[in-house]
């Protein structure tokens, strides 16, 4: 099969639902003319013109809103936030407007809106630019929240994400936008919910999501070469909804778990998924479950701080040779 | 400007915006209906405050009494078909003005499952987008960006028709708003932007809040937007200046900031237990007394031969008596079920026959 | 003992800590002429004037990121939000410039900001105004947090919070300011991340926070009197810092953990004790975990259904009951 | 306007504003000292840019190049005492211009320990309070109402000062800008807003991000706020005309809007591939043909007879070799040690012996 990158599958999937549906847009800052500030969107704007694709003053929670209200009346506002560290400017529209409309108008309205952008840390940009608020967003009810970690599945979830009814908010990595991956030809797409098992295995249960599946994936083969530990990978895809099963399904084969995730640890992903695990496979436990989370500290700039301070192969392998 | 007034026989100020010609198109059932609509809201809102004294109500309750002609008047020259509109918590006036029922709207404050959003929004959330109307939005500001969103519908699928989006005089200092006139301006959308001042927000008066040259509306030059202030009182001048935006809505798909000046009676919500604090007691008489819009329109329409004095009283007993109804269908309403609770969360769960999502989306363990 | 409310106790706190330090000034909407929204903040215009007690326009984004600067130089500014809600058009400056800009200095700026307001459900107030975002901002390394139950935690915290040099973020609650509670007349301070034991038990162990820990009290009276189920009832106090011992203590002692909170569930308070205590004290756990949350929609206005919604009495006896 | 221009020998145009108090109350040693920061800015920069090529700096690096004269300018003006400084990520010349090192600034794009936030912050987030610098701010508009609130604490003080805040053209149109100017006007704070227009915001000109009325200060009428317009390539210029601003300030304290016409010459940060697709080559050289701030300087400060040719080589000659002298100091400084991660997140942890909180602060399993 063929191979592109990250990147190319993203666009690759726009274009796509641009081309199926009249009422798909594509609006954030220096996404048409400049061709997208991580040239997600380069080509489209001078085959789709100005009326799919549109630069934004930088006014998130401007022209965030104002996609909301436009989708309410049936446009389907796709909205690139050039860094999703920026939602923080957009927060009330995202998470009151977005999430609530459907819900205050008793269902009368809905709100077919997608965001998207990288959330991540390790670039260098510091802390005010390397969030990954999904644990936030899909803390709230009426928000769905993905993050994929390869081509494949960053086309077919974003494909799955301009035709839902409901908000959207697609976080993506500008580490993996270079990333090369196998994409079909033919369409496809991917349904939210359903994990991927990435490599399975029998002794642990490594979850994650995002890049760090693939740090994960690294981790899970030096595990097996040099520590004789057969590590099972599970990549959620989507964070809400959430393929409880297939977790457990693993969970119950190896018994042992580590959570990997670029959240910080607090209330992050990781924490939901300790709940609903002990709490549905308790049994089926035979030591605590382990996180690897972002070090608990704003994002460092100092390049090889920041490495060590995102979740990495080695502290992948470290946490799983923790769990008892 | 005060001198050249008409009055009618009891002393009271006549329009002068009677032959302006979205006015002088109105046929005698059109301006009967008009009055009628400004009377139902009044009397709505009135038995809506019993209700709440009354305990029937819960939250807050933010009451329209005096503003009437704001919503009516800027709302009546409107399209019913190509126009739509949005505005803050104090928005029962534009919900039945666009044709919402008393019952509905009542049992809503009720919290019941008839209520025009199933009891899941109450006073500051109504909704009816079949009848073009969108909120009803409680977080100050935050309905400017999707007035802009309504507008920008219109003009992406071609359809003549605008935005009409309304806001407090506090709420112009919300950044979204800058962001929202920014927007309309720059990529010619067609909203309307309406300030209803009725000079505080709760207890702050307007110059305690805003920093500004002459009004508020004039900070629309600032984004080269077209920009116009009047009075909100006389609901045919309230129509004549709206006209001229909404008209360049139509031609030019440009936006236009609004500024109405107009006075509400009660607090800020029912809760306001400052109500005559931050205000004289006479300021509040005066302005009933000269300008309560419901007064004016009626003594306008007598004198003009299309209303009579008992047609009028006729009138108001009917909206009485409507309020009341809509008040007993409330309170004879069911709750909405627990189960509910969940439901009109997610499209996708909603309709599980299109549903294509898999995996959990909710996450109590009491599941 | 005298027996004040939690309105008169938070505003003796802020009164004694604005005589105490001139540098405190009190700023929000309607907090002074108008005398605060719920009153908190009554009478203290009167008799600290214009220049302590300050009534903002409706600008949270731009008073409470002046507050972050004028922290920076020494005023110590405690920013009222009528309800914390509205943090969400603020988010950024709380969560980025209040929370990052020690870090991004290398420790160079001190931000010595409270943010407080009440952050509740119950009242009738729909969707967007019943937010409880204290998951949300203790996720944030960089920002402390606290949500006081009763009278005397809520002045002895605010003395506490006023004092520290790290941004606070102050959750209250509006269904609790009228509630009466013992608080002495000499002055005292609780430290930030020392739990309260409100109630002792040995067959169950409640963990819960703010208003819930009021819940979580009269479950327990009725599990002892009608099941015969002694519960301890642990009050956090604080999210972050967070006293875990005191959790892990009672945990050992009782073996089981009902988690009460009215956050949303997914990532909410309740996810990370979960992550905690199966972490710290697995052998000790001799069931899954529970948790009652509030019911996982946006907060619905029918009262009635409302108050099913949010954790009440009944739904807490019943997931104590639920504990295996 | 340019009717009236004198040029020197080589028909470079020569300063208006040479007469301005304060620029004739400047001394010879004054007056090398603003021409030596602008070269030693430029040439810091370019050895950045250097740095980041060799692959020594990470993220961003915005250069502000060919803006020099607007924060030389601006700054030098000020009270070193009670003036404060803030801006947005395009932040080296202002660091420069209070007087932080070379050396600091350069370890802190390396990433090294002995950078002036410790490696933390990087090319966006530089900070010196010692110096009243207050960073460096990475969210385009977020440091808007932080420099209301240094402006603020001064007056609640009550010491007479100012603050100058910074802001790009693009970043007008943030809601928290907006927010801001209100505040400072209703409030009366001493701050005076800067918007360093250099015509684009990335990749966006001014036409394409703004609606305005003749340009964006301009807006500050609808604060009532007062303002000025001018440009940034005359360092003389920009001193007289923002110390009618500060004047204001210490003399009112009110707030003032200076909009400063100005270029940047690179990209907008040096990963920015499209530098010259958005702008024409001609456009970029004739800007540094005519316009360029420091060669501008260097031709009125010799035709005033103070600084001679050599004079001029010889401080361009120091400011490269301090470069690269920074660049060796920053490649030689050790990075920070992975402990560091956890440090400078709370000033309690920071400071153990003054601490009084208990329980965990930091969540990390590893722990
Ligand atoms: C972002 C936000 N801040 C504060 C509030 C609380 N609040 C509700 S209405 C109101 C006053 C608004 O006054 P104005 O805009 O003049 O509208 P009016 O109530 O006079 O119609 C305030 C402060 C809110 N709902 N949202
Ligand atoms: C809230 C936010 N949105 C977007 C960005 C990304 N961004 C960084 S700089 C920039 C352009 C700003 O242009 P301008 O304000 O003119 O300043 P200049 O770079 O020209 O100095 C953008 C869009 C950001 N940092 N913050
Ligand atoms: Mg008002
Ligand atoms: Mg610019």
């Amino acid at each position: 099969m063929r191979t592109i990158t990250y990147r190319e599958a993203l666009r690759e999937g726009l274009s796509e639902e641009i081309e199926r549906d009249e009422n798909v847009v594509l609006i954030g800052e220096e996404v048409a003319q400049y061709n997208g500030a991580y040239k997600v969107t380069e080509g489209m704007w001078e085959k789709y013109g100005d009326k799919r694709l549109m630069d934004a003053p930088i006014s998130e929670a401007g022209f965030i809103g104002m996609g909301v209200g436009a989708s309410m009346l049936g446009v389907r506002p796709v909205m690139e936030l050039m860094f999703f560290s920026f939602s923080y400017v957009a927060w009330d529209q995202m998470v009151n407007n977005a999430a609530t409309v459907r819900y205050m108008s008793g269902g009368k309205i809905n709100c077919p809106i997608v965001v998207r952008g990288p959330a991540n840390g390790g670039t260098g940009v510091g802390a005010t630019h390397s969030h990954t608020p999904e644990n936030m967003f899909a803390n709230v009810p009426g928000l769905k929240v993905c993050v994929p970690a390869t081509p494949y599945d960053a086309k077919g979830l974003m494909k799955t994400a301009i035709r839902d009814n409901d908000p959207v908010f697609f976080l993506e990595n500008t580490l993996l936008y270079g990333e090369e991956g196998e994409v079909p030809e033919d369409e496809y797409t991917i349904p939210f919910g359903v994990a991927d098992v990435k490599r399975s295995g029998e002794d642990l249960t490594i979850v994650s999501h995002g890049r760090c599946v693939i740090m994960a994936l690294k981790a899970a083969e030096i595990l097996e070469a040099e520590h004789d530990v057969k590590a099972e990978v599970v990549d959620l895809r989507s964070i809400r909804p959430l393929d409880e099963e297939t977790v457990l399904d693993s969970v119950r084969k190896t018994n042992r778990v580590l959570l990997v995730e670029e959240n910080k640890p607090f209330c992050g992903v990781g924490a939901q998924l300790s709940h609903m695990i002990q709490e549905k496979a308790f049994d089926y436990l035979d030591a605590p479950i382990k996180r690897i989370s972002a070090i608990d500290a704003p994002a460092i700039y100092s390049p090889p701080l920041e490495k060590h301070q995102i979740p990495n192969v080695d502290r992948i392998i470290q946490g799983a040779l923790s769990v008892g | 400007m005060e001198t050249t007034e008409l009055k009618d026989k009891d002393g009271v100020v006549l329009s002068k915006f009677a032959d302006a010609p979205v006015n002088k198109k109105l046929s005698k059932d059109e301006k009967i209906e008009i009055f009628r609509t400004m009377v139902r809201i009044r009397r709505f809102e009135e038995r809506s405050l019993r209700a709440y004294q009354q305990g029937n109500v819960a939250g807050f309750l933010h009451l329209y009494i005096g503003q009437e002609a704001v919503a009516v008047g800027s709302m009546s020259v409107c399209d019913k078909k190509n126009d739509h509109f949005i505005t803050a918590y104090r928005d029962h006036a534009h919900a039945l003005q666009v044709g919402m029922s008393m019952n509905e709207c009542m049992a809503e404050l009720f919290g019941k499952a008839t209520g025009c959003s199933k009891g899941k929004g109450g006073s500051m959330h109504y909704f009816a987008p079949d009848k073009n109307y969108w909120g009803g939005h409680g977080i100050v500001g935050g309905q400017t960006p999707l007035g802009a969103g309504l507008a920008f519908a219109l003009k992406y699928k071609g359809v003549q028709g605008c935005a009409l989006c309304y806001m407090g005089d506090g709420a112009v200092n919300q950044g979204a708003v800058h962001e929202s006139f920014n927007l309309a301006a720059l990529w010619e959308i067609p909203v309307i932007y309406i300030i209803e001042n009725n000079g505080y927000s709760m207890g702050t008066s307007q110059k305690r809040s805003s920093a500004y040259t002459d009004c508020l509306a004039k900070r629309a030059e600032g984004y080269d937007m077209a920009w116009d202030r009047f009075f909100g009182h006389d609901v045919y001048e309230v129509r004549a200046k709206t006209m001229e935006a909404v008209q360049r809505a139509y031609d030019t798909s440009k936006p236009t900031l609004l500024e109405i000046d107009t006075y509400r009676y009660r607090g800020h919500s029912v809760a306001d237990a400052n109500a005559e604090k931050y205000r004289s007691k006479e300021e509040i008489e005066e302005y009933k007394k000269t300008k309560d819009p419901i007064n004016l329109f009626e003594h306008q329409l007598i004198s003009e031969g299309v209303l009579t004095d008992d047609e009028a009283k006729a009138i108001d007993k009917a909206a009485r008596e409507e309020a009341n109804d809509s008040a007993k269908f409330a309170e004879e309403s069911p709750y909405p079920e627990i189960s509910s609770i969940k439901e009109d969360v997610y499209w996708e769960e909603d309709n599980p026959d299109q549903k294509i999502s898999q995996g959990r989306i909710f996450f109590n363990d009491e599941e």
